[in-house]
C-alpha cells in the first residue's frame, strides 16, 4: 500500500475538523455530539492505519513528509512540516486508537457540557498527533503547547473536587518546564544559524539532525538541560511527577486514560526525538545521572503506589515507575533499551489505560475510588474480573501479554550497560507485583463485606467494546511483537549510530562486567 | 535435532481447552466440563506419548519452531519447543499425572459454584508447564516460568472470598492472601532467573552468529568443549546462582520455600498437581536443562546440592509437628524437592530427574489420598480429629499407604531406589571448592530420610489408624469413601507409586534405564579419577538407608500407634522446640517484621507523606509561596497615590541619567 | 559664553522650565495645577524641538511640536473630563483623596 | 547685546517667573492666569527661533483654547481656598529631588557645551518656518502623523464625550 496524499495533515487536522462539527452542532443533542466525535475519532483512526500500511521499514529517515512555507518574517523561517518514522508512528497509532476508546468510554460518565468535553477531546487529539509528527521545532512547540489548553478544561471543568488545583499544578508544572525549553530551543536555532551562515533562523529538525553544529561545553548542557527538564517534567521523571497523582487523581476517567495513555508519552517521545539527538557530548555526560534519577523512579513510585489507598493514585504512581523504566531505557543507549523503551510506551499506554478505565468503571458504580470500600467484586464482576486482571498483569509485565516486551529489552539494556542498573531496576519488576497484585487482591478477591458492592451490576455491552480491542492489542502485542520492533529498528539505529559517531568512538562505553564478576567469584582449581 | 510439526499440540490442545471452559463453561454441567478439560489434557499426553516413541526409535531430540518471536540488539528469540529426552521425562509427567488429576478434579469440584473457572485455570497451568518444558529456549521458558505462577495464583486463590482453617478451628491466612504470597515469592526468584538470562545474553551473544543466544542448544554447543575462551568461569558461576535464585522461588527452595505451605489454601487436586507433582519441580527440571553450566562451576554444584540438603532437612524437622494434612504434605513436598536438588546439584542429573519423576507419583497420589480424606470427612483437616478411617476409606486407605511406603524409602517401592541413588551419589560426590561436601550433604540427606520415615508414618497413624476421634466434627455423620472418578486415578498412581523404581535399578542390579535415556540430553561431570567405590559400599549403604526408613517407622508406630501418652510427654518435656517447629521456625513472622513491615511504613511514613508530600510538594508549593509573599510585598508600593508613581518615574530617570553621566564620564 | 542666545542658552532654559513643571507636580496637591505643571513640561519640550530645528534648519522639529501639542489638547481635555467626574464623587480636586487604584 | 540677546533674555525670565507661578501660587486661578503669561513669553521665543507658526498655534492653541478649558474647570469646581494638606514634608521632598535632579542636568549640560552657534538670523531664509513650509511638510511627507494625530484628537473628542455621558448617566 501507498501513503495516501497528504495523509499527515489528514490524520493530525480530522478530528479538528470534527471539533468544527461538533461545535456547529446544537447542544441538546447530546447523543449526536457523542457519535460525531466519536465517528470522528474512528476515522482518524482508519486514516491512520494507512500509515502502518504503507510505512516501509527498510527505509532510513522520514517518511510521507509534508513540508510548505508557514511563516517566514524577520528572518525567521517556520516550516509547517509534517514526518512520520518508525519512532513516532507507534504513538501516532496509540494515539488514534485510545481517543476513540476514551470517548466510547465517558459515553455516561459525562451528561455535563457535552459539547465542550468533545470538542476538547478532539482538540487535543489534533494536539497530540501534531506533536509526534511536527518535523519543526516551532511547529513542535506549538502543538505541545496547544496540548495544555483542552486538557486543562477536561480536568479543571469536568474533574473532581479538587480538580482546580489540580489543573493548575499540571498547567504550571508543564510550563516551567516548557518555557526552558523554548529558550532552549532559540538558542538552538541560533547556534545553527551561525555555525551554518544562513541568513534565516530555522527550526528544522532535520537539518539540525544532519549537521553536527553544537560544539561539547557549557552552551550544549544548558540547552540539553532545558530540553531534558521540560520532558522529564512531562514524563513525569522523579522528582518532578507529584503533579501526576493529582492530576489523575481530578481528571475524568477519559482524562486520565489519555493522560497517561499518550500525554506521559509525549515527554518520553520528546526526549528521544530531541534531548538525545541533538546533544551527544551533554548526552553522554549526563545519561548516567539521568538512568540513577530514573531508577530512583521506578523503586520509588513501586514504593509509594504500594501504599496508597485510593486506587487512581496507585495507578498514578505505578506510571512513575513504568515510565521510570522507560527513562531509563532511552538513557542506556542501545538497541535493547532504546526499542523497549518506545515499547514500553505503547505498553504504559495501553495497560495503563485499560487500568483507568477498569477504575472509571467502578468509579460510575460506587462513586469512591477508595480500596478500603471495596472487596470481593470478583463474584458480582466476573466478565469485570478478567478485564481488571488482564490489565494488572499486563503492568506488571507478565510474558504474553505486551507489557514484558518492554520490560524485558529495557533491563536487558540496562543491564548490559551497567550490571547494577539492571539490577536494580528488576526490583522494580518484583515491587510491581507486589502492589498490583495486592491492590487487586483488595478489590477484586476477599469476601464481599459491603451491602452496596453486592449490587454491583457487570460490565455493559459498551463497557465491553472499551475493553476488548485494549485487551486484544495487549495479546497481539505480546505474542507477535515482532513487526512493532522491526518497524522501529531503521530509526533506532539511526539514532545511535549518529550518537556514536558524533562522540567519537573512543567515548562509547565499553562492558567490563566480565573483569567485575570474575574477581567476585573465586577461580577454578585445577 | 529433529524438526517436527507437532510438538506445538502439547501445549496448544489445553490452552484450547481452558479457553472453551471459559467461553462454553459456564453453559455445561460440571461433569461436561471436567470431561472436556480431561480430553484435552489427554490429547496432549497422546501427542507426548507419540513424540516420545519418535525419540526413542530415532535417537534424537525433536524440534518445532513456530515463529520467530521477536528480534533486537542482535538477539533473535523464537518461539520453538524442543522434546529431548529431558523434555519427554517432563512431558510425560506432567500431561499424565495432570490426566490423572483431572479426571479426579471432576467429582472433587463438582459441587462447586464454577467448575468451568476451575478447569479453565487448571487447562491454563497445563499449557503453561508445557510451555516451561517443551520451549527450546528460555524466553520460552520463562513464558511458561511465569505462566505457572500465575495459575498457581489463581488457583491458591480459586475460593477468594475464603480463608484457611487453622487446625484449631479459627480463620488462618485468607486465600487470596496466600496466593499473592506465593505470586510474589515467586517473582523474587524470577528476579534471579530474569539477571541469568540478561548475564548468558550479554556474554554469549557476540559468539553467536544468528542470535539466538538463548536456545538450549546453541548454549549447549558453545559449552561442550568446556567455557569458551575469554569468558571467566566467574560469569558462569553468577548465571548458575542467579538461575539457582529462580529454582529457589519456583521449587520451594530455603530462603523462598514460604510460599508453598500457605499455597495449600487452594483446592486439593491443585496442590496434588501444581504445588507437589510438576509446577515445583520446574526448578529442578531447569538446574537439569542447564547442566551444561552448571558442571563447569563447583561452587555453583556445592549451593544448590547444599541448599537442597539444608532445605530436606529443615522441612522435615517442621513437618514433624504440623497437625494440618496438606502441610504435613507440603513440607514433605519442600523437603523431597530439596532431595532433588541434592541430586541434580550434584550433577547425578538422572537421579534428581528420577527422584522428581517418582516423587510426582506418590506425591500425587498422597496429596489425592488427602483430598480423598478431606472429601470424606467434610472438608476437616486436621488429622488430631481423624484416625481410624481405615475402616471407612479402605481404597484411599490402601493406596495411601503405598505412596508412604514409597515416601519412606521401602524397598521395593519407587521412593528406595530414587531417593537411595541420590545418597549415593552424594556419597561418591566429589566437590573441588570443599571436598567433604558429598560426605556431609549424604549424613544430612540420611538424617531427612529418618524424619521423612517418621512424619509419613506419624500421618498415616493418626488418619487412618487408633481410635476414631472425629465423631464431635462431624455430628454423627460417617465419614465415607469417594466415587471412582477420584479413586481410579489413585490406583493408577498407586501401581505406577510401587513399580516405576525398577526404570532406575541401581547398577550392581542391573540396567539403570533411566541414565541411559537422559544420557544424551544432560551434561556429565568428568569422571574423577581415584574415587573408586565397590559394590560393597553401595550395598551396605542401601541396607543402612533401609534400616534408617524402619527406624523411622517403627518409631513413628511406636509413638502413634494406640494413642501412646508419649507425643503428649514429648512435646510437655520440650514445649520450646515444639513450638519453634510448630511455628516453622517464625520464618514468616521474621520475613514479615524485617522486611515486609519496614517496607510498607518506610513507604508509607516517610516516602509518600514526607518526602512526596512535604520535600517534594513543599519545594513546589514552597517556591509558590516566596513568588506570592514577593508580591504581597512589592504590592505595598501601589498605594493608588499619584504622586508616589510620581516620584519613582523621577528616581528612575534619575537613575538612568546617572547611569548615562558615569558612561559618559568614562569617556564613551 | 556669549550673551547672544545660542543653542545651549535654549536648551537651558528648556531645562529649567522642565524642572519647574516637574517641581510642580511632585510638590502641588491640586490636580488641576498638576496638570497645568504637567504642560509646563510639555512646553519645554516643544521649545527644544524649535530650537534644535533652528539648529538644524529642518523644520521637522515643527512638525514634532505640532504633535505635541495635539497630545497635550487630547490629554488636557480627558483629563480635566475625568477631574470633573472625580470632583462630583468626592467634592475634591485633591490627589491624595484619590487612591481607589491601591494594591 | 543685541535685540535678538535681549528679547531672548526678558522672555526667558517672564517664561520662568510665570512656571514658578503655576507651582507657587496656592490658588489655581493664579496659577492659570500665572500659565498663560508664560505661554505668551514662550511664543516670544518661538518668534525668536523663526518659528513663527508654532508661535501662533502656541498663543491659539495653548494661551486660547487650552487655557480657557482650564479656566472653565476652575470655575466650575468653585475652587476651595488652599488646601491645608498642600504644604508639607513631602513637598519639600520634591523640591529637593527636583532641584538635585535640575542641578544635575544644568551641570551637564553647561560642562557638556553644545556644540555650534545658531545660524545667523540673515542667514535664515524666509521660508523657514513660514505657514507654507510647515504646510508642505504636512501634507506631503508627514501626511501618515498628521493623519494619526486628526485620529487621535477624534478618540479625545469621543473619549470626553464618554466622560460626559457616563457621567449624567449616573446622574
Amino acid at each position: 500500500m501507498n501513503y495516501l496524499p497528504s495523509i499527515l495533515s489528514t490524520v493530525v487536522f480530522l478530528p479538528l475538523l470534527g471539533t468544527v462539527l461538533v461545535v456547529a452542532l446544537p447542544s441538546r443533542e447530546k447523543n449526536l455530539l457523542r457519535a460525531v466525535a466519536l465517528l470522528t475519532s474512528l476515522a482518524t483512526f482508519a486514516a491512520s492505519l494507512n500509515l502502518w500500511f504503507a510505512f516501509d521499514p527498510a527505509a532510513s529517515g522520514f517518511q510521507a513528509v509534508e513540508r510548505f512555507w508557514w511563516l517566514w518574517v524577520f528572518g525567521v523561517q517556520v516550516d509547517y512540516h509534517l514526518g512520520v518514522d518508525g519512532i513516532s508512528l507507534l504513538l501516532v497509532l496509540l494515539t488514534t486508537f485510545i481517543t476513540p476508546v476514551v470517548i466510547l468510554s465517558s459515553w455516561h460518565a459525562i451528561e455535563d457540557k457535552v459539547k465542550g468535553y468533545h470538542a476538547c477531546f478532539l482538540v487535543l487529539e489534533t494536539a497530540m498527533l501534531g506533536t509526534f509528527l511536527a518535523l519543526d521545532m516551532v511547529l513542535f512547540y506549538i502543538f505541545w503547547e496547544a496540548m495544555l489548553l483542552p486538557m486543562y478544561f477536561i480536568i479543571g471543568v469536568w474533574g473532581g473536587p479538587r480538580r482546580l488545583y489540580a489543573t493548575i499544578k499540571f498547567v504550571l508544572f508543564t510550563m516551567a518546564g516548557s518555557v526552558l525549553m523554548l529558550a532552549a530551543l532559540i538558542w538552538l536555532a541560533i547556534s545553527f544559524k551561525q555555525f551554518t551562515g544562513n541568513p534565516t533562523l530555522t527550526f528544522n529538525l532535520l537539518e539540525f539532525y544532519a549537521t553536527d553544529f553544537l560544539r561539547p561545553g557549557t552552551a550544549q548542557s544548558l540547552m540539553f538541560l532545558a530540553f531534558t527538564l521540560a520532558f522529564a517534567i512531562k514524563v513525569p521523571m522523579f522528582p518532578f511527577h507529584t503533579w501526576l497523582p493529582d492530576a489523575h487523581v481530578e481528571a475524568p476517567t477519559a482524562g486520565s486514560v489519555i493522560l497517561a495513555g499518550v500525554l506521559l508519552k509525549m515527554g518520553t517521545y520528546g526526549l528521544l526525538r530531541f534531548a538525545i539527538p541533538l546533544f551527544p557530548h551533554a548526552l553522554h555526560q549526563f545519561a548516567p545521572a539521568i538512568c540513577i534519577l530514573a531508577l530512583v523512579g521506578i523503586v520509588y513510585g513501586a514504593l509509594v503506589a504500594m501504599v496508597q489507598p485510593d486506587l487512581k493514585k496507585l495507578v498514578a504512581y505505578s506510571s512513575v515507575s513504568h515510565l521510570g523504566f522507560v527513562v531509563l531505557g532511552l538513557f542506556v543507549l542501545n538497541d535493547f533499551g532504546l526499542r523497549g523503551a518506545i515499547y514500553q510506551m505503547l505498553n504504559h499506554g495501553l495497560s495503563t489505560g485499560l487500568l483507568f478505565l477498569a477504575v472509571g468503571v467502578v468509579y460510575e458504580r460506587r462513586h469512591t475510588r477508595q480500596i478500603e470500600d471495596f472487596g470481593g467484586l470478583a463474584r458480582v464482576m466476573p466478565m469485570f474480573a478478567v478485564g481488571f486482571m488482564i490489565a494488572t498483569l499486563s503492568s506488571i509485565g507478565l510474558p504474553g501479554l505486551n507489557g514484558f516486551w518492554g520490560e524485558f529489552p529495557i533491563l536487558l539494556g540496562a543491564f548490559a550497560a551497567r550490571p547494577v542498573f539492571g539490577i536494580i531496576a528488576a526490583t522494580g519488576v518484583i515491587l510491581g507485583a507486589v502492589y498490583m497484585l495486592w491492590m487487586f487482591r483488595r478489590v477484586m478477591f476477599g469476601p464481599l463485606t459491603r451491602p452496596e458492592n453486592e449490587v454491583l451490576r457487570d460490565l455493559s455491552p459498551r463497557e465491553i467494546a472499551v475493553f476488548v480491542p485494549m485487551i486484544v492489542v495487549m495479546f497481539w502485542m505480546g505474542l507477535f511483537p515482532k513487526p512493532f520492533f522491526d518497524v522501529m529498528e531503521k530509526s533506532v539505529a539511526e539514532v545511535l549510530a549518529r550518537h556514536e559517531q558524533r562522540l567519537g568512538q573512543a567515548e562509547v562505553p565499553r562492558l567490563e562486567i566480565q573483569a567485575v564478576l570474575d574477581s567476585l567469584a573465586p577461580a577454578r582449581k585445577n | 535435532m529433529h524438526s517436527v510439526s507437532y510438538l506445538q499440540y502439547i501445549p496448544l490442545f489445553p490452552l484450547l481447552g481452558a479457553l472453551l471452559c471459559a467461553v462454553l463453561g459456564p453453559r455445561l454441567k460440571p461433569a461436561a466440563v471436567g470431561a472436556l478439560a480431561t480430553v484435552m489434557v489427554g490429547a496432549s499426553f497422546a501427542v507426548s506419548v507419540a513424540a516420545f516413541f519418535e525419540v526413542r526409535s530415532g535417537h534424537q531430540a525433536l524440534q518445532t519452531v513456530l515463529y520467530t518471536w521477536n528480534a533486537l540488539g542482535g538477539l533473535t528469540v523464537d518461539v520453538g519447543f524442543l522434546f529431548d529426552q529431558l523434555s519427554a521425562v517432563m512431558a510425560l509427567v506432567v500431561t499424565g499425572v495432570s490426566t490423572l488429576i483431572h479426571l479426579y478434579s471432576i467429582g472433587y469440584i463438582a459441587h462447586d459454584r464454577s467448575p468451568w473457572r476451575f478447569f479453565s485455570y487448571l487447562n491454563l497451568f497445563v499449557f503453561s508447564m508445557a510451555l516451561l518444558i517443551l520451549g527450546n529456549n528460555l524466553l520460552v521458558m520463562f513464558v511458561g516460568w511465569e505462566g505457572v505462577g500465575l495459575c498457581s495464583y489463581l488457583l491458591i486463590g480459586f475460593w477468594y472470598d475464603g480463608w484457611m482453617k487453622e487446625p484449631g478451628g479459627q480463620r488462618g491466612m485468607a486465600n487470596s492472601v496466600a496466593g499473592m504470597k506465593a505470586f510474589v515469592v515467586n517473582r523474587i526468584g524470577d528476579f534471579g532467573f530474569l539477571l541469568a538470562i540478561f548475564l548468558i545474553v550479554v556474554t554469549f551473544l557476540p559468539k553467536v552468529a544468528d542470535g539466538r543466544v538463548l536456545d538450549f542448544a546453541v548454549l549447549r554447543a558453545l559449552m561442550e568443549g568446556g567455557i569458551p575462551s575469554g569468558i571467566g568461569l566467574g560469569i558462569i558461576t553468577t548465571i548458575c546462582l542467579l538461575l539457582f535464585v529462580g529454582a529457589t522461588g519456583k521449587s520451594a527452595q530455603l530462603p523462598l520455600y514460604v510460599w508453598l505451605p500457605d499455597a495449600m489454601a487452594g483446592p486439593t487436586p491443585v496442590s496434588a498437581l501444581i504445588h507437589a507433582a510438576t509446577m515445583v519441580t520446574a526448578g529442578v527440571y531447569m538446574v537439569a536443562r542447564m547442566s551444561f553450566f552448571y558442571i563447569q562451576s563447583p561452587t555453583a554444584q556445592l549451593v544448590v546440592a547444599g541448599v537442597g540438603a539444608a532445605t530436606a532437612l529443615f522441612a522435615a524437622t517442621i513437618g514433624l509437628v504440623q497437625r494440618d494434612i496438606k502441610k504435613v504434605l507440603a513440607y514433605s513436598t519442600v523437603s523431597q524437592l530439596g532431595y532433588m536438588f541434592i541430586g541434580v546439584g550434584m550433577c547425578a542429573y538422572s537421579a534428581g530427574v528420577f527422584h522428581l519423576t517418582t516423587h510426582a507419583f506418590f506425591k500425587a497420589l498422597l496429596f489425592l489420598g488427602a483430598g480423598s480424606v478431606i472429601h470424606g470427612m467434610h472438608e476437616e483437616q486436621d488429622i488430631y480429629r481423624m484416625g481410624g478411617l481405615k475402616k471407612y476409606m479402605p481404597l484411599t486407605y490402601w493406596t495411601f499407604l503405598v505412596a508412604t511406603i514409597a515416601i519412606a524409602g521401602i524397598w521395593p517401592f519407587a521412593g528406595f531406589f530414587s531417593k537411595d541413588e541420590i545418597l549415593w551419589q552424594a556419597f561418591n560426590y566429589h566437590n573441588e571448592v570443599f571436598p567433604e561436601a558429598g560426605r556431609v550433604i549424604w549424613a544430612v540427606g540420611l538424617t531427612g530420610a529418618l524424619l521423612t520415615a517418621f512424619y509419613m508414618f506419624r500421618l498415616v497413624a493418626l488418619t487412618f489408624w487408633g481410635p476414631e476421634r472425629f465423631h464431635e466434627v462431624l455430628h454423627g455423620k460417617h465419614p465415607h469413601e469417594s466415587p471412582w472418578t477420584m479413586t481410579l486415578p489413585l490406583t493408577v498412581l498407586a501401581v505406577l507409586s510401587f513399580g516405576a523404581g525398577w526404570l532406575a535399578m541401581p547398577h550392581i542390579w542391573g540396567p539403570n534405564l533411566f541414565h541411559h535415556w537422559l544420557e544424551p540430553a544432560v551434561a556429565a561431570l568428568p569422571p574423577v579419577g581415584g574415587h573408586h567405590s565397590g559394590p560393597g559400599l553401595e550395598w551396605g549403604l542401601m541396607i543402612l538407608s533401609m534400616g534408617i526408613a524402619g527406624l523411622g517407622i517403627a518409631s513413628a508406630m511406636g509413638f502413634y500407634r494406640q494413642d501412646a501418652p508419649l507425643p503428649t510427654r514429648m512435646k510437655a518435656a520440650f514445649p520450646g522446640l515444639y513450638r519453634v517447629l510448630y511455628q516453622k521456625y517464625y520464618v514468616d513472622e521474621l520475613y514479615d517484621t524485617a522486611v515486609i513491615r519496614p517496607l510498607v511504613s518506610v513507604s508509607r511514613g516517610f516516602l509518600w507523606k514526607f518526602f512526596d508530600v512535604n520535600v517534594i510538594d513543599g519545594t513546589v508549593n514552597g517556591l509558590a509561596s516566596a513568588v506570592r509573599l514577593c508580591g504581597m510585598a512589592l504590592r505595598r508600593l501601589q498605594t493608588g497615590l499619584v504622586h508616589t508613581y510620581a516620584y519613582f518615574i523621577v528616581l528612575g530617570a534619575l537613575a538612568f541619567v546617572f547611569y548615562v553621566m558615569m558612561m559618559l564620564s568614562k569617556g564613551l | 559664553m556669549s550673551w547672544l542666545p545660542e543653542l545651549q542658552h535654549y536648551v537651558l532654559l528648556a531645562t529649567a522650565l522642565f524642572f519647574i513643571g516637574l517641581i510642580g507636580v511632585l510638590t502641588r496637591r491640586n490636580a488641576i495645577v498638576i496638570f497645568m505643571s504637567i504642560e509646563l513640561m510639555l512646553n519645554a519640550a516643544n521649545l527644544c524641538f524649535v530650537a534644535f530645528s533652528r539648529y538644524l534648519g529642518s523644520p521637522v522639529g515643527h512638525l514634532f511640536s505640532f504633535m505635541v501639542m495635539v497630545v497635550a489638547a487630547c490629554e488636557v481635555a480627558v483629563g480635566l473630563a475625568i477631574i470633573v467626574l472625580i470632583f462630583r464623587e468626592r467634592r475634591s480636586v485633591n490627589v491624595d483623596d484619590v487612591n481607589i487604584m491601591r494594591w | 547685546m543685541g535685540a535678538e540677546s535681549f528679547f531672548f533674555y526678558l522672555f526667558g525670565v517672564i517664561v520662568l517667573a510665570g512656571a514658578l507661578g503655576v507651582v507657587v501660587m496656592s490658588n489655581p486661578v493664579y496659577s492659570a492666569i500665572s500659565l498663560v503669561l508664560c505661554f505668551f513669553a514662550l511664543a516670544g521665543e518661538y518668534v525668536l527661533l523663526h518659528a513663527h507658526f508654532v508661535a501662533a498655534a502656541q498663543v491659539l492653541v495653548y494661551a486660547g483654547a487650552i487655557m480657557v478649558l482650564f479656566l472653565f474647570v476652575i470655575m466650575l469646581m468653585n475652587p476651595t481656598p488652599a488646601d491645608a494638606r498642600e504644604a508639607g514634608g513631602s513637598a519639600l521632598l520634591g523640591w529637593l529631588l527636583g532641584g538635585l535632579f535640575f542641578a544635575a542636568i544644568f551641570v551637564a549640560l553647561i560642562t557638556a557645551r553644545l556644540p555650534g552657534s545658531l545660524p545667523v538670523r540673515s542667514e535664515v531664509s524666509g521660508y523657514f518656518g513660514s505657514v507654507e513650509q510647515i504646510g508642505a511638510e504636512l501634507f506631503t511627507r508627514y501626511l501618515w502623523p498628521f493623519e494619526t494625530a486628526g485620529v487621535i484628537l477624534l478618540v479625545g473628542i469621543v473619549g470626553v464625550v464618554v466622560l460626559a455621558r457616563l457621567h449624567r448617566k449616573e446622574g
